[in-house]
Formats: structure tokens, C-alpha cells, sequence
């Protein structure tokens, strides 16, 4: 009994990891742009078919196909960063809402138009089961939950020390100031965007392995599954975001095991609503961002 | 009517954190008067105010409208009672609307019974909304706003807009108004409007004042009393004339 | 201000009668051109397109097939696809669409139970034929036929057929009696499980767990640690192909492949399932309409030629819709006319031989179709037997 | 950098200077004389784009009263779209009622449904409560599917009657096409009077009010907060009726009738029409309804057509495609 309960926290940290390093992008992106960017999920596709048509179509080696995965969405993102993402800094929610929507509908379908829209079998990555302290996970897994960790230290850096990161920090906070000391909105918005979409398209490409099938529509779950754990911990929080992806990956899998997996999707929203009828800011203040 | 004062306010506090941004304020307001409250930036005139009107809540003292307690009431309990309404520094119209909806909307909810009754659409309806337009169109009149009436607010200028909201505070027959920078940021032509429309409203509506601004000449002309607040604290109380002349007051602003 | 009128008068006038023109054009287009017009149905945007498309490509193969001989009685079949994203309102839409704009004779269509059910009642209207090929929800039949819709016929098995097959052979050939129930969310997974608790005290068996995942769901890893501990000797799956190989690694991960079989249906057998998930695959029991593996010389010919055409292997919807459409043709060709009346009653007593079997219709218009019933055993497809039952309509 | 700022003015008619203001009444008469007689020269499939179009109307209205005047973003619409749905085809299914029963009931229980989930939600900011809106139409769904003793879960309800009307001796049922037509066009032209006399009401002006600045709306008494209950609950009830009529035109109901599609339609349609204003949300629909009908041409290009069509109108029209006609009137009116 005792065991199960152990092992299932484990599970919930692994998805748990995924979430993190999807959702702390999109954050990100958040703190910067204040738009809720329902084309998250989109990246996270992206990042999976760059590196399925990479091994798929050259016989790539797995790490080779990851970064051309990451490469390539964040050239994409390049391109809808800067006619999409930059025009909707400071427009009011609802153009936000609707031109990532409207950015994840096209990206979705022109990859359903050009690769079909059947499902595709992803054969890279590390699948062999290994068994540590008496837990049985694919080893791709621990590298999900490895590379999760140094994604969230290097994020920790990088808005600390680099001047990148600073000013990042500087533009969530109050963005007219920003202007006014000189520093390039536009451009510090583009990188952000650049940077989100990257780790999404990283989580994608590090879980491709695990979750084997890809296909077009696959982001938009991904999306949904974000969105809670972005509100939960702080619009632009990245140390809540983490926290409280960790929270729902647990509780999703213990709703899964005792509750039964139907319900698996309703926990992240059904924990947001508890969550924001507490704490109607969220489990972490959204005040003391990155 | 009694001596009574209509605002008494007695050991006001509020702290953010250990920051004590207003530290043991007293201060009233007698019937009938215009008190001005100035101080320099920073000296926690803004958060005295709100916490006054409801926008913040007070962490220790008490507010007295016309001998009832309100404190900790919000913003929207206090206003919805009619007797003391307040202006804002930044936003202070409707700018979508033009004047004379501005102005009904300030009048409404003290002719509408309850929110049901305002989805009426019947004659009684109809006919509470034609008083407040008749009364808003008076009004406008007076600020002497006839001939922009139609515009939308938001594309009028500040003092235009001070004006309007000025107006709009006068639809529900106040006893007090709490008026925050009447004067900042308008054309100097208009200071003189707004200080007659104040007087005007304080002489034939009876309206009691208390008035933030930083304009020390509106305030010796308008003002029969004058706080200063600093650093929190009430640093001088007096008459305009010994406020100006008061040394501990030029040191605030000087060296503060 | 008079003029101003009189001139918009004029504008809507004008409208009106170009209106008028284009309809009655559209009209005009519905005369005879020498065409069999079949309208396609199916989800081809969104994340559902992942079943469209393999629906459109089975089609789409029949028709050249039929097309490259010469056509039915002399007609080329001329399919017309109409998105329905998965969802009923845009189903109707496109539905509508393909009746009165296209003028189609003939509809398949659509791969979600809710979209085909919401469609009935519009063909039904217009006395088009809609042909199902891949919602099992079973009320789709009840309701046809002799149950009331009449323009209404389903080449696709309902679930009670396969439930029943599946429990039997696992608890006679398996002796299994504990079961954990995995299935997808969705009305297929639901009335599956509904139908095999119906027969679970004839086998004097049990469900142990109970769980339905949604559509696109990536981790199975807490449930099947469940199912792992809770003592089941085999988990009853019913769901879609692309989750499979997903809970096929996830059951070698928490150590139960090999150990506790899948049972039910969701394309266990085919090439890439097996492929990605060997050990957990060995032993699963599927009772199939169809299987890319099938010993025949019809079934291989469609495996090969779908392949080559599309770079990718055939999927159970694939192929329902290319049969579908022959069987479609070949209605057409015994009643000599593509009139819809005399279509439908050469469809209600054909006798079709399909890749797998005879294929006829009983009086709800369901078709009476052959399951296979299958065994993964070393990594290959056996098949254990061919079933056919009558259902049992309520009455 | 192009600045993205929805203006909306509303002055009321009587006094709007706009030059456009002549042609509004003529035009309003020859469009409702054109939807009268629509039927005689439209087929079956337009006619049905049409209803689809007045039935979404109902919700984009009640969207349209909290985002277009109160300043609400919502996304709740499909929650409350579903549970209309729901409540019709229950009612129908279950115990037979006729459909004026199960429309009216639909409206209500849905706006009722609303009061609860609208206290706590209606506390939240922002981000949050567009967040929390959208949990409603996850969870409802999850409801849909697993409440199965009361909705069937993934089942649905099929064979929801067409709307039957008994009047004393005489009834009659509307089933083709066309009677729908009628039936729907009948009802949308009262919800959309309901919504012109919510907007006129005093009420609506205190909606306005908040929309434009809700600190300065509460210093002049407003309860703000009542009225984003009160027009949160009667922008559920229009969803209500909406599913209502949803069910009984699509005579299915399932868990799909819970999905996010819908939440966003009526944003793009409200959005895409001119939030704020009636006839912009009226000509949304059509235009929506229109332009996904009429991608229809090209399946594989359709949604990403849309999706362009989308960035365009956040982009170049973020007012709406409505005041372009205003636009064209009036350059019709200088040309005269």
C-alpha cells in the first residue's frame, strides 16, 4: 500500500517534468507578453515531427534528431514570433486569445496537410526499462527528469545573472518602464517567445520516445494540460510553475489510481478552481516573478 | 443640523509591510467647510484618501461619515450610500460615453431602488432616467460644458474631464466630496472654472470638501483650513495663511 | 433620400435574382454527368483528422480502383469530401452541404458516433442513403431499419458482437476470470465494457479495476501499476490504434508485459503496434473486423497497393471505407441504375464477399459481418476463428 | 508596433452623429424583410447555415453582454451552452415535455446553474477568470461523460424530438427545414430584442460603466459586482436557450456539446462582428457561419485558412468587421 502510493509520486513526478518544462515556457511567454498563448502545445508537436521526420526520413541518430526538432520550431517560432507574438504585446486578452488560436490552428493543420493526419510511430530514444531503488522507468524517463532539473537551474541563471535574463525579468514586471530605460521590448518579447517555444519543442521531443504516437493534433492536449499549472503557479513564476507542476503531475496520478483515469483530465482544472477560490492569486504571488 | 462634524477621522494607520505609509492621522471635516490636505509627494495623502473612501482598508483607526462608523466599508458600500463620493487623480471618466451619459450613470444608482429595478423598461423607468437627464443637462450647463456635450468624454481635455467628473459627483447630492489633485494637470484657464464650480457647489448645495492639491494658490484662496500631512504623520493643521508661513511645513517640502 | 431608396431597392432586387440564377444553376448542375456522386464524411482537420485521413485514403483508393476499370455500370465514382471535425454540428454541416450543394446520392460517413447519429435524421430527410463504415455505436442501428430510419445502414460491427466473442474466448480458451478494464473514453470504449459486463456472469467473471482514458492520453503509467497490483489476469482494451503501442511500452515499464495480456480491440495486431511493443503484446486476444495480416487474396492485394500509394501501412478505418465503397459499387451495379430507391433495396439484399467474408444486412440494416478472432503469438497474428451472430435488438 | 486597442463607443442611436445613421433604419427593414422571405429562394444547405448562424446568435448575444459591455472575458460559454443542451434533451427525452418546456427551462436552469459557479469565479482577475471559465466547460464535460445514470455518458441522447407544439386541440410539428428556419429566426429576433432592451435599460448603462472603468463605476455607487453576477447569469441563460435549440435541431446531445470549440466560436464571432455592438454580434454570426461554410471548398486548406482569417481580423480589424459597413454607408451617403 505504502509502496504504491511511493511509486505513483514517482509517476507523478516524471509527468510532472514533462509539464514543467512545457509549462515554464509558456510562462515565460506570459511575463513577457501577457497573452495566454493557446498555441503552446503546437511547439511541443513541432518539436516531436522535427525529429520524427528527421529519423523517419534521414535514419538520424535519437540526440541528433533532438536538436534538430528544437532547431527547427524555434526558427518557426522565429518566423510566427515576429508576425504574430510581438503585435499582441499590450493588445487587450481576448486578441491574445484569439491569434494564438488562430497561430495553433494553421500550425496544426499545415502539418496534418503536408505529412497526412494519420498517427506516426516515433522510433528513437532510450526505451530499455532499468529498475532503481525498486522503480521500474524507461530510461528515457530519468532523462526527462534530469534534463527537467538542469532546464529549471538554467532558467534560474539565466534571469539572474545574464543580461538577457534581467531584462526579461525587468520587462514582467512593468513593461512602460522598460521603454523608458531603453530597453527593447519588442526584442526581449521575440527571445522569450523564441526561448518558450524551444523547450516546449524540447519536452516534445524528450517524451516522443515514451508516448510513441505523433500526429497533428497532438499539441492541444498539451495545451490544456498547461494552462492550470501556469495559472496555479503565478502567471510568470517559474519557480511556482515548477512547484506546481510537480502538484498536479502527483495528484493526477493519484486520481488516477484511486479515483480512475477518466477523471485524470478534469484534476488540473478542478485543482486550479480550488486553488484560485483560496488563493484567487494563485498558489504563488504573481508579484515576485522568475 | 448638529456641530457635529461630517468626517471625523481618528487615528488613521496603514501599513504595507513594515512600510507605515499613514502612521496615526486625525483629522475632521465640520459641515460646510473646504479643508484642504497637501503635504509633498510621497507623505501619504493617496493612501490616506483610499483608505478613507474604501479603495484600501484601513489597518488601524477609525472613520466617521456624519457620526457612523464606516470603517473598513469598501469603496462601493460608501458610494452607494450618496453622502460622501470622491474623485480620482488618473481616471475620471467614462471616456467611451459622453457627458450627459457620464453624468446619468453618476446618478442612477441613487434613484434606482435596487440593480433589478434598472433593467426596467417600463415607464417608471423611462421617467427616473428623464429626471437625471434634466438634472445632468443643468449640470453641464453650469460646468459650462452645453456645447461638448455630445462629444465622447475621452476625447476632451483634462481640465474638461475634472469638470465632468466634478459634475458627476454632484448627481446624487453629496454631503461630502473628497477631491483628489482637482487641479493637477489642467490648463491654467480652467483652474478658475473648477475652483468657482467647487465654491458654487459648497455655497448653494452645502456640499462639504476635503481636498488633496499641490497648487498652493488654489489652495490659500479655496481652503478655510488646511492639513499637512508628512512621512505619514499630520505635521501642521491651520488657517492657509499661518500654513504658508509655518516653518516645519516649508522644511517638508523643501528638504523632503 | 428617395432616390437613395430606390436605388438600394434596386441593388436587392438584383441580388435576389442573381440569387435566384445561382440556385436555380445549382440546380441545373444536378442533371445527369455520367457520375456516381459519393459525399465522404469525416474528421479531416483538428486533432481528430488522425482517423479522417485514413478514411479518405481508403476511399479514395477504392474509387480509383473501380474508376481504372471502367467505373460502375459505366459511371466514375466521384467522392466529395465534407469535414466534420470530429464534432455533430459541423457534421450536419457538412452533410447538409454535400445533399444540397453537391447533390450527392450517396454518403458515407462519419467515424464518430455522435456525428453519425446527428447525420441520420438529415439523410433520412433527404432520402439519401448514408452508409456508415466506422461508428459502432450501437443506437445508430436500432434506430434503422425496420427501427425507423430507413435510409440508414452500417457496414461496421457493433460492440456487443465483439465483447462477447473476446469474453468467451478468454474465459474458455484462458480460463481468465479477473479483469481490469482500460478503455478510451469515447462512446466505442464505454458501450464495449457496457456489453462485456452483460456477459460477465455467463463466464462467471469479474471486472477488478475500471478505466477510460481519454482520446490522446500519453501516460498509463499510474493505472497500470494499478491494474499490476490489484491481482487481473488480463486487461480488457477497447480503444483506437495510436494508444496501443503507448500502453504497450508503459506495460513493459511497470512490468507487467508479458504477464497480464490486452484482450478486446485496438489494433493489436498490426505491424508497428507489435513492433513497438513486442513483449506486451504477446498473447493479446483481438476480436477484429478486419486485420492487415488476413490470410486472404483480397486483403493482401489492398494491404500492398495502400501502401505503396501512401507510403503507409493500412489501418482497420482504412480499410472499412475501401470496402465500403466496393460494397457500395457493387449495389449499384445489381440494382443497374443510381437511383437511390433501387440502391437500397440491392443493399438490403446483397450478398457481398468481402476480403474477410459474406457481408449481408438484416432487417435494422446492420451488416451481419464475419469477426476474426486473433491471437498475437510470437510476435505474429493467429487467427483462431471467424464468428458471426445475430444481435439482439430491443424491443 | 502596431497597437491592438478595441475602441468602442456607444453614444445611444438617437444622438449618434455617425454618418452611416441614415441608412440604418432602411436597412434594418430590408434585411428583416429579406430573412422573411429567405426561404422562397434559398435551398436547404444555406437555409441550415443560417439557422446554425441564428443559433449560435443566442450565445455570442449573451457573450456579447459580458464581454462587449461589461469587459468580461468569458469562456464558459459551451459549459452553458452544453447544459442547455442537456436540460432540453432530458427534459424531451425523458419525460416527453414539448418544446416550449424545454427550451424555457433550458434558459432557466442554466441561468441558475450559473449563479453558483459565477460567485466564485466572478472574484477572480483577469488571466484567472478567463482560466476558470474554461475549467467549467472541462469539467462539464467530465460531468457528460460520467454521470452516465443521468446523461448516458458517451452515449449521448439520440432522438431528441423536433420541436411539437400543442395549443388546445391544434398541434403541429416543426420538422423540415424551413419551419425551423422560421422558428429560429422567430425566437432570435426576441433574444435579440431582449438584449437591445438590457443594453437601453439603465442597467445597460451601468454595464457600460464598469466595462469602461470599474473602480471609477463602484466610486459612483455601481455594485459592480452584483451586475457581473446578474449579466453573467443572463449571458448563461442565452447559452441555455441556444443549446436548446441546438439539441433540438441536431436531435443528438453528447459530451462533445462540452468542448472549448464552441467557447471560442462565439468569441470569434463577437469579436469578428464588433463587440459592444448588437448588429456587429448579428453579422458575426453570419459572417462565421458563412465563411467556415464557404471554406468548405478546400477541406485540407479550410482550417488554416481559418486560422489566417483569425490573425487578420485580431490584426487588421480589431474593432470587428462590423464597422466596415458602417464605413461603406456612409461612403455610399457622400457619394450621393
Amino acid at each position: 500500500m505504502f509502496f504504491t502510493v511511493i511509486e505513483q509520486v514517482v509517476n507523478g513526478i516524471v509527468s510532472g517534468s514533462v509539464y514543467a518544462i512545457v509549462a515554464v515556457g509558456m510562462t515565460m511567454i506570459f511575463g513577457v507578453l501577457r497573452a495566454i498563448n493557446f498555441a503552446h502545445g503546437e511547439y511541443y508537436m513541432l518539436g516531436t515531427f522535427g525529429a520524427w521526420f528527421a529519423i523517419e526520413y534521414f535514419d538520424l541518430p535519437y540526440p541528433v534528431a533532438v536538436v534538430i526538432g528544437v532547431v527547427t520550431t524555434a526558427l518557426i517560432a522565429v518566423i510566427v514570433g515576429n508576425f504574430v507574438m510581438q503585435r499582441i504585446v499590450g493588445a487587450p486578452a481576448e486578441a491574445g486569445v484569439l491569434a494564438t488560436l488562430g497561430a495553433a490552428l494553421i500550425l496544426q493543420n499545415t502539418i496534418i496537410l503536408v505529412f497526412g493526419g494519420s498517427y506516426k510511430f516515433f522510433s528513437g530514444g532510450y526505451i530499455e526499462p532499468v529498475t532503481l531503488f525498486g522503480f521500474t522507468l524507461a530510461e528515457q524517463r530519468i532523462l526527462i527528469i534530469i534534463v527537467g532539473m538542469i532546464v529549471f537551474v538554467g532558467l534560474e541563471l539565466m534571469v539572474t545573472y545574464s543580461r538577457m535574463g534581467k531584462a526579461m525579468r525587468a520587462v514582467s514586471q512593468n513593461i512602460e518602464c522598460c521603454a523608458v530605460v531603453g530597453i527593447d521590448v519588442r526584442h526581449i518579447a521575440l527571445w522569450t517567445f523564441i526561448l518558450g517555444a524551444g523547450l516546449a519543442a524540447l519536452s516534445g521531443v524528450l517524451t516522443a520516445p515514451v508516448n510513441v504516437s505523433v500526429y497533428g493534433g497532438m499539441g492541444e492536449l498539451i495545451t490544456f494540460k498547461t494552462l492550470p499549472i501556469i495559472i496555479m503557479g503565478g502567471l510568470g513564476n517559474v519557480r511556482g510553475t515548477f512547484v506546481a507542476a510537480m502538484i498536479l503531475g502527483i495528484a493526477e496520478s493519484l486520481v488516477a489510481t484511486y479515483i480512475g483515469l477518466q477523471f485524470r483530465d478534469t484534476v488540473g482544472f478542478a485543482t486550479l478552481m480550488l486553488v484560485l477560490m483560496w488563493r484567487p492569486h494563485g498558489l504563488f504571488s504573481a508579484q515576485a516573478r522568475f | 443640523m448638529n456641530g457635529l462634524p461630517i468626517l471625523d477621522i481618528s487615528g488613521l494607520c496603514k501599513s504595507y509591510g513594515a512600510v507605515r505609509a499613514v502612521d496615526g492621522v486625525d483629522l475632521h471635516v465640520d459641515r460646510g467647510e473646504i479643508c484642504g490636505l497637501i503635504g509633498p509627494n510621497g507623505s501619504g495623502k493617496s493612501t490616506f484618501f483610499d483608505c478613507v473612501t474604501g479603495l484600501a482598508r484601513p489597518s488601524a483607526g477609525a472613520v466617521k461619515l456624519d457620526g457612523q462608523d464606516i470603517t473598513g466599508w469598501s469603496l462601493n458600500d460608501i458610494a452607494r450610500e450618496g453622502r460622501m463620493l470622491r474623485s480620482f487623480q488618473k481616471t475620471v471618466v467614462f471616456s467611451a460615453l459622453d457627458i450627459e451619459e457620464n453624468l446619468v450613470i453618476a446618478g442612477q444608482m441613487f434613484t434606482f431602488p435596487g440593480i433589478l429595478s434598472t433593467f426596467g423598461i417600463g415607464a417608471a423607468a423611462r421617467n427616473r432616467v428623464a429626471a437625471l437627464r434634466d438634472r445632468a443637462r443643468e449640470l453641464i450647463k453650469i460646468a459650462g460644458l452645453w456645447d461638448v456635450r455630445f462629444q465622447p468624454a475621452g476625447k476632451l481635455s483634462g481640465g474638461q474631464q475634472k469638470l465632468i467628473q466634478f459634475a458627476s459627483m454632484l448627481m446624487p447630492e453629496p454631503k461630502l466630496i473628497l477631491l483628489d489633485e482637482p487641479m493637477a494637470g489642467i490648463n491654467p484657464k480652467l483652474i478658475e472654472r473648477v475652483v468657482e464650480s467647487i465654491r458654487l457647489a459648497n455655497t448653494s448645495f452645502g456640499v462639504s470638501f476635503l481636498i488633496i492639491e499641490h497648487n498652493i494658490d488654489v489652495v490659500t484662496s479655496l481652503c478655510q483650513r488646511v492639513v499637512v500631512l508628512d512621512q505619514g504623520r499630520k505635521l501642521a493643521e491651520g488657517m492657509p495663511g499661518e500654513i504658508v508661513q509655518n516653518q516645519a511645513v516649508r522644511e517638508a517640502y523643501l528638504g523632503g | 433620400m428617395t432616390i437613395e431608396l430606390s436605388r438600394r431597392g434596386f441593388c436587392i432586387g438584383t441580388a435576389l435574382i442573381g440569387l435566384q440564377t445561382v440556385s436555380s444553376s445549382a440546380f441545373a448542375a444536378r442533371s445527369e454527368d455520367g457520375t456516381v456522386r459519393l459525399g465522404l464524411v469525416a474528421p479531416m482537420s483538428g486533432p481528430n483528422a488522425r482517423y479522417g485521413s485514413f478514411s479518405m485514403r481508403g476511399a479514395q483508393m477504392a474509387a480509383k480502383e473501380i474508376n481504372s476499370v471502367g467505373g460502375v455500370g459505366g459511371r466514375k465514382i466521384n467522392i466529395l469530401p465534407g469535414d466534420s471535425q470530429g464534432t455533430p454540428v459541423e457534421g450536419v454541416s457538412a452533410t447538409r452541404r454535400l445533399i444540397d450543394q453537391d447533390h450527392v446520392d450517396f454518403i458515407i460517413g462519419d467515424v464518430s458516433s455522435s456525428v453519425t447519429l446527428a447525420m441520420q435524421p438529415v439523410a433520412e430527410d433527404a432520402g439519401v442513403l448514408l452508409l456508415n463504415a466506422a461508428s459502432s455505436n450501437p443506437k445508430i442501428t436500432y434506430k434503422a431499419g425496420v427501427g425507423g430510419f430507413k435510409w440508414t445502414y452500417r457496414n461496421y460491427p457493433t460492440d456487443e458482437n465483439r465483447a462477447l466473442i473476446v469474453l468467451q474466448y478468454a474465459a474458455e480458451k484462458k480460463g481468465f476470470t479477473k479483469y481490469a478494464v482500460l478503455s478510451v473514453d469515447t462512446d466505442y470504449g464505454r458501450a464495449a465494457i457496457e456489453f462485456t459486463k452483460k456477459y460477465l456472469p455467463r463466464f462467471k467473471s469479474q471486472i477488478l479495476t475500471e478505466d477510460y482514458y481519454k482520446e490522446g492520453e500519453v501516460d498509463f503509467r499510474s493505472v497500470l501499476s494499478k491494474i499490476r497490483d490489484s491481482g487481473a489476469q488480463a486487461i480488457i482494451m477497447y480503444g483506437n490504434a495510436d494508444s496501443t503501442p503507448i500502453v504497450g511500452r508503459q506495460m513493459m515499464e511497470v512490468g507487467i508485459a508479458g504477464k497480464i495480456p490486452l484482450i478486446g480491440n485496438a489494433e493489436f495486431n498490426t505491424a508497428s503496434t507489435i513492433k513497438a511493443a513486442p513483449k506486451a503484446l504477446e498473447g493479446a486476444i483481438e476480436a477484429a473486423a478486419w486485420l492487415p495480416a488476413y490470410e486472404s487474396e483480397k486483403s493482401k492485394a489492398f494491404v500492398e497497393k495502400f501502401t505503396a500509394e501512401y507510403r503507409e501501412a493500412p489501418n482497420n478505418h482504412a480499410y472499412v471505407h475501401w470496402e465500403t465503397v466496393h460494397l457500395l459499387a457493387r449495389a449499384i451495379e445489381e440494382a443497374q441504375s443510381i437511383d437511390r430507391e433501387k440502391v437500397r433495396s440491392a443493399l438490403s439484399n446483397i450478398h457481398y464477399t468481402s476480403a474477410v467474408g459474406e457481408v449481408t444486412f438484416d432487417d435494422h440494416n446492420q451488416a451481419r459481418l464475419p469477426m476474426i478472432l486473433l491471437e498475437i503469438e510470437n510476435g505474429k497474428p493467429a487467427i483462431k476463428g471467424a464468428y458471426s451472430a445475430e444481435i439482439d435488438y430491443p424491443k | 508596433m502596431t497597437e491592438i486597442v478595441r475602441e468602442v463607443t456607444v453614444t445611444p442611436a438617437e444622438r449618434t452623429v455617425a454618418a452611416g445613421r441614415d441608412l440604418r433604419g432602411p436597412f434594418g427593414v430590408a434585411l428583416i424583410a429579406l430573412a422573411c422571405i429567405a426561404p422562397l429562394f434559398l435551398g436547404n444547405y444555406p437555409l441550415h447555415a443560417i439557422i446554425i448562424a441564428l443559433i449560435f446568435l443566442l450565445p455570442a448575444h449573451g457573450l456579447n453582454l459580458l464581454l462587449g459591455y461589461t469587459g468580461l472575458l468569458s469562456l464558459a460559454q459551451a459549459a452553458f451552452f452544453g447544459i442547455g443542451a442537456y436540460t432540453s434533451a432530458l427534459l424531451a427525452v425523458h419525460f416527453g415535455t414539448p418544446f416550449y418546456v424545454n427550451f424555457l427551462a433550458a434558459g432557466v436552469v442554466t441561468g441558475i446553474i450559473a449563479l453558483p459557479l459565477g460567485i466564485p469565479a466572478l472574484r477572480l482577475r483577469a488571466t484567472s477568470f478567463v482560466m476558470c471559465t474554461l475549467g467549467f466547460v472541462i469539467i462539464g464535460q467530465a460531468i457528460a461523460k460520467n454521470w452516465i445514470s443521468l446523461t448516458r455518458g458517451d452515449m449521448g441522447l439520440a432522438g431528441v424530438p423536433k420541436p411539437h407544439f400543442a395549443l388546445g386541440p391544434a398541434s403541429f410539428t416543426v420538422s423540415g427545414t424551413v419551419g425551423f428556419y422560421y422558428l429560429v429566426l422567430v425566437i432570435a429576433a426576441l433574444a435579440t430584442l431582449v438584449v437591445y432592451l438590457i443594453v437601453r435599460s439603465p442597467a445597460g448603462r451601468n454595464m457600460i460603466a464598469i466595462r469602461e472603468n470599474e473602480t471609477l463605476a463602484e466610486s459612483v455607487g455601481i455594485p459592480t459586482w452584483h451586475y457581473k453576477l446578474v449579466v453573467f447569469m443572463i449571458s448563461a441563460a442565452f447559452a441555455g436557450f441556444g443549446g436548446s435549440l441546438y439539441a433540438h435541431y441536431l436531435t443528438v446531445v453528447s459530451p462533445l456539446t462540452f468542448q472549448m470549440y464552441y467557447s471560442t466560436t462565439m468569441l470569434i464571432i463577437v469579436l469578428g462582428g464588433g463587440a459592444g455592438t448588437i448588429s456587429g454580434v448579428i453579422f458575426g454570426s453570419l459572417l462565421f457561419v458563412g465563411l467556415t461554410e464557404a471554406l468548405r471548398v478546400a477541406p485540407e486548406l479550410r482550417m488554416i485558412a481559418y486560422g489566417f482569417f483569425l490573425l487578420g481580423l485580431v490584426f487588421w480589424f480589431p474593432n470587428g468587421f462590423a464597422p466596415l459597413i458602417g464605413r461603406f454607408s456612409s461612403f455610399l451617403e457622400k457619394r450621393k
